[in-house]
């Protein structure tokens, strides 16, 4: 009875190759794999969507370099489909590193735009999402040239990568910034990109942060406001705190490197009073010491500590107080943590928390720890 | 129609047989001389001798052999001579001549009396000599068998490089021999029985008693019992009559051509059939580790063989699955990849004109083709062989744009892989094809419900009882010994009893060496 | 499509009745017909691209009108 | 054909495998949210009644399965009509598991592929698998769990360093309420469905295995479902109950440097075995219903029909993903009510007055006097 079995097996094969094809069977090199994407308003339409594909030519040592498209449509997944009308190809997007919208795509509002990228399959929701600083987004795209890699959208996202040793623009993945849309008590924000002129080359560089009221741009941060941004949402592990001491010749600057931090949120709730506790614990190493002053010694690291913190302090206290008159959203997280810890008295305050976060009482307690001095166990003193 | 025919065939074989059963010989020399010439019409090889005793007319006697299959030298001088210049005088007793030359006068290790036509025939066509006496309804029949046979060489196909290098030959004399003189055991037996009416090969079962097991025993002479067919040329042919799941990929009987193989596994309770004119030795039950098994491993360190036969283990699930999940990946599911392999894979296929799957299964057809080409041929033209293949077709092939270069790698890897178990090439060759077109339709979840297949299939056969792929919740302890791991030897103090060993005990050694001193 | 529905089937059937007709096993040939032949009109309507009412409607019909929802 | 006979081992790997299978990737409890592994534990709290029912039942009628003990209990056209409708649970439930793993296939990986490509596949495998019996699906479970279980495992691991476990937080922030509703939805699916195995489970060694196995089984599976929900929770915050298949787009999170990422495919392998144990545990426990009601020699001789009725049912039976969301998660519970919970307790109920009843006249004499 075995011939029967392998005989309908074999017919079972057959039929499923010959008569219906093979439906999902996609060639690797046909493939047009999408780098990136930037999102406009379109003139026409809608939408205007700038892609870049990577374009990866024939022969051994060619290197893979880049093609921008532009289309538009009605809809993203219009606008997305029509590039077939264009090149023929259709688009691949499991590989796509970032996503670029323009402001005024993001002051309408954006959950509508990322809707399509989040829903359909075949996207990954672990892109980057990023603002362009520029008039439209397409343009960072087109103008824009990387430094290292030919491919732009790849070159932003290693950018983005190693923004952990800088803290200068929050690294927000679209996944990261839907769950801060969904969540209460936490609004959105995201990292800002701009072309900058330099020896009349256009390079890209990623500093600052946008802030949203829910999926609307309302306004902007810059790179150090944005580093003590992340020092509340506890994202900092690494970075430069820089510091002027006053030195026997005048100030003497002292580069803090950062090696790890701990923020802890804590709601102190009495009555109907609610204060937050920023308590920020930084552990750091003298790195750079551009005098002769002795910051070693415990007496001199001890005052280096106490400065760089009360710098810190007053850093970190004028971006809250810019943010509560300026903005008035909750970018820290306060909210949610209130949400986690006390959900009972969230339940009472979520709905008027915005009014609440205006007079919300911060106060800032950090601790920098100096734990070495690098390579050099002196200061190093120039002598005649 | 076949079937009618075959069944005609076996009649008309039992006939023959049953003729022969019947006659007996006659007195008369020339009469029986004239029923043999009859019965072996227009065969020029077999040589009648007649001769007397110089002192006595009446032993006339008649040494009937195949030229080629004897010893001439032990029918000359141990038969012909002793017949002929014997003083026959002194105390012999004509009427009973054939006892008195047998115990008396022949000078040879094994002499019988038989006057059945049938066993006489089928002695002569095994070597023996025939000595037809005058008057007498009875012949001698002296065991003479003499033939070249091949020198014990290293079998090429399981070369070792620590252990015996013995092979075994397509004598079964030699075979049980060699086998014999590593288990120098009263328990060792041996049964001989005779398969194939025309071949009339001789089949040995061998086995240890109160190791072995009585069930299994049973039901592999039950099953050889069974066998009804005009020949056997190699063991090869019982292997398939015998066999467990007949539609099989996968061996459920187990050949060798080591003798030290084979008389470990005796010893493990299996059970061996050594067939004549076959160098290859079956072993049952034979399961699905064995394959990965190699006779080194049990001479080099454990942990060394332990390690091999892991890789060997791993290298037929990487061989089987290599190109199906490639294919599959490639074609389904390139969100798998990293984003510069991607582009590296893309841009190696970048003007490769054929889809995928065919140049993989094409490659891999031709892989095949070299390989089956590089076995039949001389060794020379092999190397020959060898260099067209990988220079042309690997090579050449990616510099013409006709495949690309990752489509080589993985046929090649997957073939090195197939040769790591030379045991499992034919059914990883099958499954691999399997795989293939699986995960061309369904990418990746085809080639999962191709190893749910496979493995349900090997999970559901046997080997003469013994579950092919092991009963993993009820094996305890020391039955895993000696599976995926080889563990040493100071520890595999029991047999295993997957196999239905009895005597489960086989070592008693307490261990001295190793323990800490001082 | 119908054709290759009605071609797999006869496979399947042969492939499944012929040894119970052949051992004469009545009772498991009814009960095996009944099936396979209201699986091969389902299949069959299927491939006319007819749409074949689900059980699950009714089922959760009579749970909504039991718990609501 | 002897008597068919399977470990302890075997049973609970099988048991496992059942309960996980399609479990894992659609996720349970989704109503209590971010609680939802609370849920799950309530769920399992909820089960242990009713599972040891289950094992008390078998344990009572050694080497019988559900169909024989209905006929036992209920009466010849009683227990038949309820055999029926146990026959109809397991099909529609097999139905149902190949249509889940047809959903996830098609929205996950393969748009483009007809979704009735696949389920013929997992189709066919569980035709072929209940064909060779139930100690080789046991088996099977045996070797596949553990491939399993080390999946698992790694991934997690390499999950760890990714977990946000503040997203655990509140706990119980909206009561009890979600939690006993997401419990109860837990309970009914997976934990209760294994009344289904009432029907298989004719081949366990001994008396008491039935108890072992089945508390074994779901303790472990359940501690697995809560650490993957965990996980998931973690892993993926708020938007855990807005997925179809929250544990594959968890997973696709994980990426550990630039090389350990887009391993969600593990989750496909594990969904695949999954459903497969399942779905055939499903066409065995039919197959037999049939073989027991029409009093057949062989359950084997119509698994090819009832295999490929199956499949088309499980074709047929929703139009939409959506729908298929709808009914596992509002209407299959009360559903399932009667044959998860119901009908076994009332046959226990029986079951303890016959034995109670034929007890003292068999055993009375030697012990009384």
């Amino acid at each position: 009875m075995k011939p029967f079995k392998i005989i309908l097996l074999v017919l079972i094969i057959m039929g499923n190759l010959l008569l219906t094809g093979c439906w999902n069977y996609r060639e690797i090199e046909k493939l047009a794999i999408v780098a990136g994407v930037a999102i406009d308003k379109g003139t026409n339409s809608r939408y205007r969507v700038t892609v870049e594909i990577v374009h990866i030519s024939q022969g051994r040592d060619a290197k893979p370099s880049s093609r921008i498209v532009t289309m538009e449509g009605e809809t993203m997944m219009d606008a997305v489909r029509n590039e077939i009308s264009l090149s023929g190809e259709r688009l691949y997007w499991s590989h796509a590193k970032v996503i670029l919208l323009s402001q005024e795509v993001a002051r309408e509002g954006i959950a509508k735009i990322i809707d399509w990228y989040t829903r359909d399959s075949e996207t990954r929701t672990d892109v980057k999402i990023l603002i362009s600083g520029e008039k439209t987004a397409g343009e960072i795209l087109e103008r824009g040239k990387g430094v290292t890699e030919e491919i732009k959208s790849f070159e932003l996202n290693s950018m983005l990568d190693n923004q952990k040793s800088l803290a200068k623009a929050p690294k927000i993945d679209l996944f990261d910034f839907l769950n801060m849309l969904e969540s209460d008590g936490t609004s959105p924000v995201m990292p800002l990109i701009n072309i900058r002129q330099a020896d009349s080359k256009s390079v890209l560089e990623i500093m600052g942060t946008a802030v949203f009221r829910h999926d609307k741009l309302i306004g902007f941060l810059d790179g150090e406001e944005t580093k003590y941004l992340l020092f509340i949402k506890n994202k900092v592990k690494a970075g430069v705190l820089s510091q002027e001491e006053p030195g026997e010749e005048g100030t003497c600057p002292v580069a803090l490197e950062i090696f790890g931090n701990k923020t802890r949120l804590e709601p102190l709730v009495s009555d109907n009073n609610i204060e937050f506790k920023v308590n920020i614990t930084v552990t750091t190493a003298i790195d750079e010491i551009e005098g002769s002053e002795n910051f070693i010694e415990d007496k001199g690291r001890i005052k280096l500590e106490k400065d760089s913190e009360a710098s810190l302090k007053a850093g970190i206290e004028n971006l809250i107080k810019k943010v509560q008159t300026d903005f008035g959203v909750d970018i820290f997280g306060f909210g949610s943590e209130l949400k986690n810890d006390k959900p009972k008295l969230w339940g009472k305050l979520s709905n008027n928390w915005d009014d609440r976060l205006k007079s919300l009482k911060v106060t800032v307690i950090p601790k920098i720890h100096i734990r070495n001095s690098a390579v050099l166990s002196k200061t190093i003193k120039v002598k005649d | 129609m076949t079937l009618k025919k075959q069944n005609a065939v076996k009649e008309n074989n039992k006939d023959n047989m049953a003729e022969l059963n019947d006659l007996l010989l006659g007195s008369s020399l020339e009469e029986n001389i004239a029923l043999l010439r009859n019965i072996f019409t227009n065969d020029e090889t077999l040589v009648f001798r007649r001769f007397q005793n110089r002192n006595i007319k009446a032993v006339k006697c008649c040494a009937v052999y195949f030229n080629g299959m004897i010893d001439p030298q032990i029918v000359n001088k141990d038969i012909i001579q002793p017949v002929l210049s014997s003083d026959l005088k002194d105390g012999i007793d004509i009427h009973n001549l054939p006892e008195e030359l047998q115990y008396k006068v022949i000078a040879s290790g094994n002499v019988n009396l038989e006057n059945q036509l049938d066993q006489i025939v089928s002695s002569i066509l095994y070597g023996n000599t025939l000595l037809l006496i005058e008057n007498c309804e009875k012949a001698l029949i002296i065991s003479s068998n003499g033939w070249e046979t091949r020198a014990i060489t290293e079998p090429e196909s399981e070369k070792v490089v620590r252990g015996p290098r013995e092979g075994l030959t397509e004598s079964i004399i030699m075979n049980i021999t060699m086998i014999r003189r590593r288990i120098k055991d009263p328990d060792l037996k041996l049964k001989f029985r005779e398969i194939g009416s025309k071949t009339h090969t001789r089949v040995c079962i061998c086995y240890i008693e109160n190791v072995a097991s009585e069930n299994i025993l049973k039901e592999l002479e039950k099953r050889l019992d069974q066998i009804d067919i005009d020949g056997i040329i190699d063991s090869g042919y019982i292997q398939e009559l015998i066999r467990d799941a007949p539609f099989s990929p996968f061996e459920t009987v187990g050949h060798t051509e080591k003798p030290d193989v084979v008389a470990a596994k005796l010893l493990e309770g299996r059970i061996a059939i050594i067939s004549d004119c076959s160098p290859s030795v079956l072993t049952v039950p034979y399961i699905m580790i064995e394959n990965s098994q190699s006779n080194e491993d049990y001479y080099n360190n454990f942990i060394y063989s332990s390690f091999n036969r892991f890789l060997r283990t791993i290298s037929f699930v990487l061989a089987v699955s290599v190109p199906a999940v490639y294919l599959s990946i490639v074609t389904f599911h390139q969100e798998m990849l990293p984003t510069p392999l991607v582009l590296s894979i893309s841009a190696s296929k970048q003007g490769v004109p054929f889809p995928s799957f065919f140049s993989l299964l094409v490659m891999l057809l031709i892989f095949d083709l070299l390989r089956e080409a590089a076995t039949r041929m001389p060794t020379l033209i092999g190397q020959a062989v060898n260099i067209v293949g990988t220079l042309v077709l690997g090579q050449a092939a990616v510099e013409a744009k006709l495949v690309s270069a990752p489509v080589i790698i993985v046929t090649a890897l997957s073939g090195i892989l197939t040769l790591m178990n030379l045991k499992l090439i034919g059914a990883v060759i099958m499954i691999r094809f399997l795989f293939l077109i699986l995960s061309s339709i369904l990418g990746i979840y085809g080639y999962i419900f191709g190893v749910i297949a496979i493995s349900l299939h090997l999970l559901s056969i046997r080997s003469f009882g013994v579950p092919y792929m092991l009963n993993v919740t009820t094996l305890k302890g020391h039955n895993w010994q000696d599976t995926f791991i080889r563990a040493p030897w100071w520890s595999m103090k029991l047999r295993p009893k997957i196999i239905g060993a009895k005597n489960l005990v086989r070592q008693r050694t307490k261990k001295t060496g190793g323990k800490k001193t001082g | 499509m119908f054709i290759i529905v009605i071609l797999i089937y006869s496979v399947v059937f042969l492939y499944d009745f012929l040894p119970l007709y052949k051992q004469k096993e009545w009772k498991e040939f009814i009960v095996n017909a009944c099936l396979g032949l209201v699986s091969f009109t389902i299949a069959l309507l299927l491939s006319f691209n007819l749409k074949i009412p689900s059980p699950e409607a009714p089922i959760r019909e009579i749970i909504t009108s039991i718990f609501g929802k | 054909m002897g008597k068919e006979l399977i470990t302890d081992k075997e049973a609970i790997c099988l048991l496992m495998l059942f309960t996980m299978g399609s479990t894992l990737i659609l996720g349970v409890g989704s109503d209590a949210k971010n609680d939802a592994w609370l849920a799950v534990i309530a769920g399992l709290l909820m089960s242990l009644p009713v599972i040891l029912i289950y094992s008390r039942l078998l344990s009572i009628f050694p080497g019988k399965d559900l169909f024989e003990i209905l006929d036992m209990t209920l009466g010849r056209l009683l227990g038949k009509l309820v055999a029926l409708i146990y026959i109809w649970y397991a099909f529609h439930l097999g139905a149902l598991v190949l249509r889940n793993f047809g959903e996830f296939m098609v929205t996950m990986t393969m748009p483009e592929t007809p979704i009735f490509v696949p389920m013929l596949g997992l189709g066919l495998l569980c035709v072929f698998a209940v064909r060779l019996g139930i100690e080789e699906i046991g088996r099977i479970s045996a070797y596949l769990l553990p491939v399993l279980m080390i999946i698992l495992l790694i991934v997690l691991g390499l999950a760890i360093p990714q977990f946000e476990l503040t997203n655990l937080k509140p706990v119980l922030g909206k009561g009890l309420g979600p939690v006993i509703n997401g419990g109860f939805s837990a309970f009914s699916f997976p934990f209760a469905e294994s009344a289904i195995l009432l029907g298989a489970f004719f081949c366990l060694k001994t008396k008491k295995s039935p108890f072992k196995v089945y508390t074994l089984a779901i303790l472990f599976a359940g501690t697995l479902i809560m650490v993957l929900t965990i996980r998931n929770i973690s892993l993926l915050g708020q938007l855990t109950s807005k997925l179809y298949f929250p544990s594959y787009v968890a997973v696709s999170r994980i990426s550990v440097g630039d090389f350990i990422q887009r391993i969600e495919v593990t989750v496909s392998i594990i969904f695949v075995v999954g459903a497969f144990a399942k779905s055939s545990i499903c066409l065995l426990v039919a197959s037999r219903g049939i073989q027991r009601i029409f009093k057949l020699k062989d359950y084997r001789k119509v698994v090819i029909q009832l295999g490929s009725l199956m499949v088309l049912l499980s074709y047929i039976v929703y139009d939409t993903t959506m729908m298929m969301q709808y009914w596992a998660f509002k209407v299959y519970r009360y559903y399932a009510f009667p044959m998860q919970v119901i009908f076994p307790v009332i046959i226990w109920i029986i079951a303890e007055a016959k034995k109670n009843k034929s007890k003292p006249a068999g055993k009375k004499a030697p012990a009384n006097e």
